[in-house]
């Protein structure tokens, strides 16, 4: 470690010479709505579920304000293969991206190519480093996420016993930062009697989150609840408990569709669990988007801008913007949702 | 081999058919002619195209190494644990590149003392690299790199004068280099022989064991580079770094006509076949076709890679046949 | 006149035949012999630490995890005897599992159908890559790494980003994942069916051992007349129908499919069967093997999770696990050839 | 000539058959004819035609023009299970087995007899692979997988395996090659036994005293063209040469007086555990040394070691008065040590290369400077041995794989003696070779030798052993056991030491 000491380039001497980021245009608020306006949405992954919800909204969003929208994307979730597609999308001239980003920094230099030659950059679920892109519309208050899932399952087992994560993969962003405030709840005192055992990852794949489930309750006897902060990750660990002899004896909360955990639900392995509307998050995303390319904000905190049928938003720091608290489903009503 | 029957060799083909994808990308595709799209379209397929050199050698001696997505993996969460650590990028360099040479020694190691497989091995230390990296660097994504550094892997810098990044001219040059080592020099014709006969290799006296380590050595630091190239180029230091990229690897050496048999094919071709995998990419990618589409054409062009020869041949082959049974004049 | 020289008289040698044929079985049966014996200490080494490892839910959730895999590698052991690959199992078992779900998902057909279709589609998969193998002659592993893309485009395509939910699957076929007979899951059921079947087979039938000298010497079998296309053909058939058949049960077990499952997994199926001292080259090795590399592979995984390794260092041991079990192998393998050389020496 | 009208019809026929390969005319209008209860040779020089013709025969190859006549219908043979169902076995020149596989699964491999619902009764194919084995006098393990195999063992897999079939016809491309004098005479009376049933033969061998032996009707074949077919009797060798060559043969065995000079190779108490021990000669400079013994006698494994490829485990190799570093071909290489391989198909030659690139394999290092190759070297190099040693080829370009067997053994020397080497190791140096180029390949050998190289020759053939050598080397099971001057070498001494039997006697 000392022998960065001597010479070369170091973390601490390359802090010094990083550059500067975009400067900002003024805002004008009263600005309409420009038509046409095209905006490409670039998921995680193409074919994940979820997020073809929220990009299939935004697109409808787009359509409502005369504008276009469309979803390119990678076939698989790597941290890289989003990064040709953005420079695909600076050729083609897009008026704005809206990127649910695989790695917050790998994408960072072609996005910062793209908001030099004035595309706007929304990032939406996903985030990616602060300063390359103009907006991040978070679907909620990653605390507020983090601190329920504590919260809720507290709740259900009386403030008592072992409980274990299944996240994504180990890299995922939006995981981690949750899974952070998770620990940092539960060191509050009235949680002294629960024990966060284990962080297990399922990689976001159905099998593998599934026999990470059965690992789980394998190696912790005790264990009295897992949280899934993850559509995929919670919808294995349903399975896995509704087929086995755990069901009714471990509790299961987290991130999760209605549609794929309406089984669950129903058949009593899940009580509830909470997801925020994926429509809405792309929906805000395309308005979002279209005022920053109208020039109605620039994304400086407190300007405000109208987002269709969601009505106003207020950009709060950072440039983020909260979509709103998380829709919680249990029995009652999961009927209603059809995502 | 008939002046015809060389022209319609695979490589040449896959030849044509890089040249073709150009100029139907710029008739047809606005930006695709574009020196920044090229730059950053050639520049995405820097690491494939380095490790390709290396692999195009290894299979051409009847060797395959899956491991080198996992090596760049490691070498990049090495090369992010190590500057997190705060020491200096000129030292992490050689040190990810020893750790490349030391992984690609273990592979050789086991293909050529203990026998086994080239294959089996590498599906193991696949999972092994990989599984080290992760060991290495865990949920952590490292991404504070030297923008000095950093923009000599981006294509936002260009070799001055032409719209060529650093590491795709780098690629070129050592590309130069492994052509000749293949096909002008000595290396390469033991290579082949290796490829097509190892045991007839052996007893003219080839070195097949250390020859074979040296490549599998190489073939590690490579890929172990590439790491570092991926890093600074995404400014992302993570574990699963190119993750599942040894296919892409594979499948372009092969579409570039290179027998995975073993003892065949050329270096152009094999470049070629990168090439043409990356621009087809870029200009269907222009052109919003969806990536379920770019993924069954990769499928089909890499069948068509095998079945096209085939097809040429059994077609001259009846020709020769007619021609033998008419009448000699 | 040319007299080449002379053996000594017959009776200078002594009968070694009883002994070079205990060799030859000492050989086979070592490698299966040494990973059962490595699946054995790893389960009891787990076991002590953990005795939930073997309860009745454990030893449950071990076969199950492993039917799978064991489905998967019985039907690439076939295709690997004959000196091929199928490197697009992974890119089949995804698209049957969506197809199938597709098919049954809000309608009232059974299990029977459902693997009846995952067996269509994945045989017709099968047929594919074996024609393009065997009549376009050309190499394997190239041909079924590009139908691994094809397939997966084409599930990609039908799924459209969409996904199969289990609360939409008939329950009839959601039990075909979960159920059992006599304390047995269906599951372990099916596959120890399909595989031993298939060891029979192999074993019994000209066909089965033609397949075995296909990967031994294609000259040869050309030249003995053996319908090289016609066995190259029907082991991708049977590849491709294991490969859908394994597509349907992982509908049935996991209940939720999106498009791509099982991506990735070729290479896990080519290590069971590798591990499980089918070799790569062709011509050795039998499905009892595969499918004891394929519980291996799954063991391990499993064992690891139980005796609380950082996750961190899973993958990494899994590989060394790996590498280990096939230097092993390979060691056994060179002593007893070694040992058979020197007996059969006068 | 005139068929006897007596006679029954031919089983077998060809007629104006044509075959080429690219543009290689391997056979161009040949007739032949195989009766029943007669025994027919193919005789001809090295890339005459004779395999082509049998593959011809045997369905592997279709013919261009011309027809296969079957009982004196026109048949067309798709592939050799065809001709296998018309009832004719072949054994082919190169062994073609499954390594994997038992002898018993070889031999009755897609005809093993079956039990109820088609299972294959596996105690019956190993009954059967006994019987037969028992039928030719070997002791073979039905059981053993092929894989191991000494080539003669291979050799007589074949034989059984064509026995099997019971066949009509049987046709056989070399099979005494590899083979040592007991096992051809086994051989020859159970093909007389066959004969004496009705079933036709043909059979091809360059050892002409065989033919003579076993067959009445011989036809011969030239670059391709029929040349005659006639009755052996009232034939001589001599004849039967002059249709080959088309001239008359110089000597067989030119063996020229050579300055004997220092020891050139020098071993000393080679051993390895369980192939050979305490294995000492030396070989000097103008002198050709023969090593012989029974086949398996360890004779490959010692020169093997002593060049290198194979490992040792006690014992020393000097050569030129400097000891070899154990194990690195490429340092015998350096030192001057060649070695001309047994089996030319799998360790000679790599057969997907052309002649050029096979011949310049062995100075790589050589034809160019700073590790690269200059192909007019490289070629110059090729196109001087191949005039040398009177090479038939088409282009160097070419495949070896396509050249016929004698041909390939040309191409395995030149690569060899394109290295200049002080050492000269051959094995089996005439296995498979035609007269014609055996009477070259001895006189190459001697005039070399003449040129003050030191030859070291491993021979199963005796006349060979002792038309050529100087001094005879006999090893028994892994020994050493007797050294013959050229005065007192011959075929009864030679042999003694070969069985073992003078050691026996003296313990005795
Ligand atoms: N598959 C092939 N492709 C091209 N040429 C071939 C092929 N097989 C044989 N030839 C050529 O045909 C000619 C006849 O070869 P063949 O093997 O029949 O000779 P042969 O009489 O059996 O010789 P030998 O005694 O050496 O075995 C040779 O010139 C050979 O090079
Ligand atoms: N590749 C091999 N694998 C296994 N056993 C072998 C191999 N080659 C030779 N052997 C065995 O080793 C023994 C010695 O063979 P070697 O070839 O040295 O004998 P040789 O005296 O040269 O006889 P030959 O006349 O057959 O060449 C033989 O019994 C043979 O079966
Ligand atoms: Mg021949
Ligand atoms: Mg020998």
């Amino acid at each position: 470690v000392t022998l960065a000491g001597c010479s070369g380039t170091t973390k601490d001497s390359a802090a010094k010479d990083s550059t500067g980021s975009v400067a900002k245009a003024s805002a004008n608020p009263d600005a309409a709505l420009k038509k046409d306006l095209k905006l490409a949405f670039l998921p995680k992954q193409i074919n994940n579920p979820y997020e073809k919800i929220v990009d299939e909204a935004g697109i409808e969003a787009a359509k409502e304000f005369g504008g276009t929208g469309k979803e390119v994307g990678p076939s698989d979730a790597s941290a890289s293969s989003q990064v040709s597609y953005i420079n695909t999308l600076i050729q083609q001239r897009q008026d704005a991206i809206l990127i649910a980003a695989n790695d917050p920094n790998a994408v960072c230099t072609p996005l910062k190519t793209a908001m030099k030659q004035d595309i706007k950059v929304v990032a939406y679920d996903s985030d990616t480093a602060k300063d390359c892109r103009q907006l991040f519309i978070n679907q909620a208050s990653s605390e507020e996420i983090g601190r329920s899932q504590v919260r809720n399952i507290a709740e259900q087992l009386g403030h008592k016993g072992e409980i274990a994560i299944l996240s994504a993969t180990q890299n995922a962003t939006n995981q981690n930062t949750w899974i952070e405030f998770m620990k940092d709840e539960l060191k509050k005192p009235e949680y002294k009697d629960m024990k966060l055992v284990k962080v297990a990852y399922g990689d976001d794949d159905d099998q593998k989150s599934f026999q990470e489930t059965q690992g789980l309750l394998k190696a912790y006897p005790n264990l009295k609840g897992i949280i899934s902060p993850t559509t995929v990750g919670i919808a294995a660990a349903a399975r896995y408990i509704s087929s086995s002899s755990y069901k009714g004896k471990v509790v299961v909360k987290g991130l999760g569709t209605p549609n794929q955990m309406r089984k669950y639900v129903k058949d009593g392995t899940v009580e509830q669990f909470a997801l925020w509307n994926p429509k809405d998050l792309g929906y805000l995303g395309a308005y979002a988007a279209a005022a920053l390319a109208s020039g109605q904000i620039t994304g400086t905190e407190g300007e405000k801008f109208k987002a269709g049928r969601l009505g106003e938003y207020t950009i709060g720091k950072d440039g983020e913007i909260i979509l709103g608290p998380p829709t919680v489903f249990d029995k009652s009503n999961i009927d209603q949702f059809d995502f | 081999m008939s002046p015809l029957a060389k022209l319609l060799r695979w490589d040449s083909v896959v030849g044509a058919l890089l040249v073709a994808v150009f100029l139907v990308g710029t008739g047809t595709t606005d930006g695709f002619a574009d020196t920044a799209n090229l730059s950053a379209a050639l520049n995405d397929i820097a690491e494939v195209a380095l490790i390709a050199l290396p692999m195009t050698l290894l299979v051409v001696a009847g060797q395959v190494d899956l491991s080198v997505a996992s090596m760049l993996g490691l070498s990049s969460a090495l090369a992010g644990s190590l500057w997190d650590a705060g020491w200096a990028f000129e030292l992490i360099v050689p040190v990810c590149l020893l750790v490349g040479a030391l992984g690609g020694l273990l592979n050789g190691w086991l293909v050529t003392r203990v026998g086994l497989p080239s294959l089996a091995v590498t599906i193991g230390t696949l999972a092994l690299f990989r599984g080290l990296a992760s060991v290495v660097l865990g949920t952590k994504a490292v991404a504070d790199f030297p923008e000095s550094y950093a923009q000599w892997a981006t294509y936002t810098q260009t070799v001055p004068g032409t719209f060529i990044p650093y590491p795709v001219a780098l690629f070129a040059v050592l590309a130069v280099v492994a052509a000749v080592v293949l096909h002008g020099a000595g290396f390469g014709r033991s290579l082949f022989a290796i490829g097509a006969q190892e045991d007839a290799a052996y007893f003219a006296g080839i070195r097949v064991k250390r020859i074979k380590l040296a490549l599998f050595v190489v073939s590690g630091t490579v890929a172990s580079f590439a790491g570092i190239v991926y890093t600074l180029r995404y400014g992302s230091a993570r574990a699963d770094n190119g993750f599942g990229l040894e296919l892409v690897v594979i499948a372009s050496v092969l579409l570039g006509g290179i027998d995975f048999d073993g003892g065949k094919g050329t270096l152009g071709g094999a470049v070629a076949g990168v090439l043409l995998v990356g621009l087809l990419r870029n200009l269907l990618t222009l052109n919003d076709v969806s990536s379920e589409i770019q993924v069954v054409v990769t499928g089909v062009l890499l069948i068509a890679s095998v079945l096209t020869p085939r097809l040429v041949a059994v077609l001259t082959e009846r020709r020769h046949r007619r021609a033998a049974t008419e009448p000699v004049p | 006149m040319t007299t080449a020289l002379d053996k000594p008289p017959a009776h200078a040698a002594p009968a070694r035949t009883g002994d070079a044929r205990t060799l030859v079985d000492a050989v086979f049966r070592a490698r299966e012999a040494a990973i059962g014996g490595a699946l054995v200490l790893l389960v009891l080494g787990t076991w002590i630490a953990n005795p939930a490892f073997l309860d009745s839910q454990g030893v449950k959730d071990l076969l199950l995890n492993a039917s799978i895999l064991v489905l998967l590698a019985v039907g690439q052991s076939v295709v690997v005897v004959t000196r091929n690959i199928d490197l697009s199992v992974g890119s089949v078992v995804g698209l049957t599992a969506f197809t199938c779900g597709d098919f049954v998902s809000g309608s009232s057909h059974g299990p029977v159908v459902t693997m009846l279709l995952g067996i269509a589609v994945g045989a017709l998969c099968g047929l594919v890559s074996g024609a393009l193998v065997s009549l376009g002659k050309v190499p394997a592993l190239v041909v079924t790494l590009g139908m691994l893309y094809v397939l997966q485009g084409v599930d990609y395509a039908l799924a459209e980003g969409g996904q199969i939910n289990a609360v939409n699957l008939p329950e009839a076929v959601l039990s075909l994942g979960s159920g059992s007979v006599l304390g047995i899951p269906y599951l372990p059921l099916i596959a120890a069916l399909v595989l031993a079947a298939t060891a029979y087979y192999l074993r019994t039938y000209r066909s089965g051992r033609e397949l075995y000298a296909i990967g031994s010497s294609p000259e040869a079998a050309r030249l003995a007349g053996i319908p090289i296309r016609r066995r190259v053909l029907a082991a991708y058939v049977f590849s491709g129908a294991v490969a859908g058949l394994a597509g349907a049960l992982w509908l049935a077990r996991f209940g939720t499919v999106v498009a791509g499952a099982a991506t990735g997994w070729e290479l896990t199926v080519v290590s069971a069967v590798v591990v499980g001292g089918v070799a790569i080259t062709g011509g050795t090795g039998s499905v009892w093997g595969a499918a004891l590399g394929a519980l291996l592979l799954t063991t391990i995984s499993g064992a690891l999770v139980v005796l609380k390794v950082d996750p961190f260092w899973e993958q990494a041991i899994t590989g060394a696990l790996l590498i280990l079990a096939i230097t092993a192998d390979r060691v056994v393998q060179v002593r007893t050839t070694n040992a058979l050389r020197k007996r059969s020496r006068r | 000539m005139k068929q006897p009208d007596a006679g029954p019809p031919p089983v077998l026929a060809l007629k104006d058959v044509s075959k080429s390969f690219g543009a290689v005319r391997a056979l161009q209008d040949v007739s032949l004819q195989l009766y029943p209860g007669e025994a027919h040779a193919l005789a001809g020089e090295n890339g005459a035609g004779k395999s082509t013709l049998i593959k011809t025969l045997a369905g592997v190859h279709r013919p261009d023009t011309g027809q296969v006549l079957l009982d004196g219908a026109t048949v067309e043979f798709h592939g050799p299970a065809d001709a296998r169902d018309a009832g004719i076995a072949v054994i082919y020149q190169e062994p073609t087995l499954f390594p994997d596989l038992s002898i018993a699964e070889n031999i009755f491999m897609g005809r093993q007899p079956r039990r109820s619902l088609g299972r294959i009764d596996r105690r019956a194919v190993h009954a059967a692979t006994a019987a037969l084995m028992a039928r030719l006098g070997v002791d073979l393990d039905p059981g053993r997988p092929a894989r191991g195999l000494s080539i003669a063992d291979q050799q007589i897999v074949e034989i059984a395996k064509a026995l099997s079939f019971d066949a009509r016809v049987l046709i056989m491309d070399e099979p005494t090659a590899a083979l040592t004098g007991g096992e051809t005479a086994r051989l020859f009376s159970v093909v007389e036994a066959l004969r004496a049933e009705g079933a036709a033969v043909l059979f091809i061998s360059h050892r002409l005293e065989e033919i003579f032996r076993l067959c009445q009707r011989v036809t011969t074949l030239r670059d391709g063209r029929w040349i005659s077919s006639e009755p052996l009797d009232g034939l001589s060798e001599d004849d039967l040469v002059r249709r080959m060559v088309g001239r008359d043969l110089d000597e067989l065995y030119p063996k020229q007086q050579a300055r004997i000079g220092d020891t050139a190779l020098s071993v000393r108490r080679l051993t390895r555990e369980g192939v050979f021990r305490d294995v000492s000669f030396d070989v000097r400079r103008g002198e050709i040394v023969a090593l012989a013994g029974l086949v398996g006698a360890g004779r490959s494994e010692v020169v093997q070691a002593v060049f290198g490829v194979d490992r040792f485990d006690a014992g020393e190799v000097h050569v030129d008065g400097r000891a070899l570093p154990a194990g690195s071909p490429t340092a015998a290489m350096d030192a001057g040590i060649a070695l001309v391989p047994e089996d030319r198909r799998q360790r000679g030659l790599v057969m997907d290369m052309s002649i050029e690139r096979n011949i310049g394999l062995t100075g790589l290092g050589r034809l160019g400077r700073g590790g690269l190759v200059r192909r007019s070297l490289e070629r110059g190099r090729a196109a001087d041995w191949a005039v040398r040693l009177q090479l038939k080829y088409n282009r160097l370009s070419d495949s070896v794989g396509v050249l016929s067997g004698g041909n390939q053994q040309k191409v395995v020397l030149a690569k060899w003696l394109a290295t200049e080497p002080s050492v000269l190791i051959v094995d089996e140096p005439t296995r498979g070779i035609d007269v014609g180029t055996k009477a070259e390949v001895h006189r190459l050998l001697s005039g070399l030798a003449a040129e003050g190289l030191a030859v070291l020759m491993v021979s199963s053939d005796l006349p060979e052993v002792l038309g050529m050598a100087d001094r005879v080397l006999v090893m028994h099971e892994g020994r050493l056991v007797a050294e013959i001057p050229r005065a007192e070498a011959t075929e009864e001494t030679v042999m003694a030491a070969a069985t073992g039997r003078t050691a026996e006697e003296k313990a005795a």
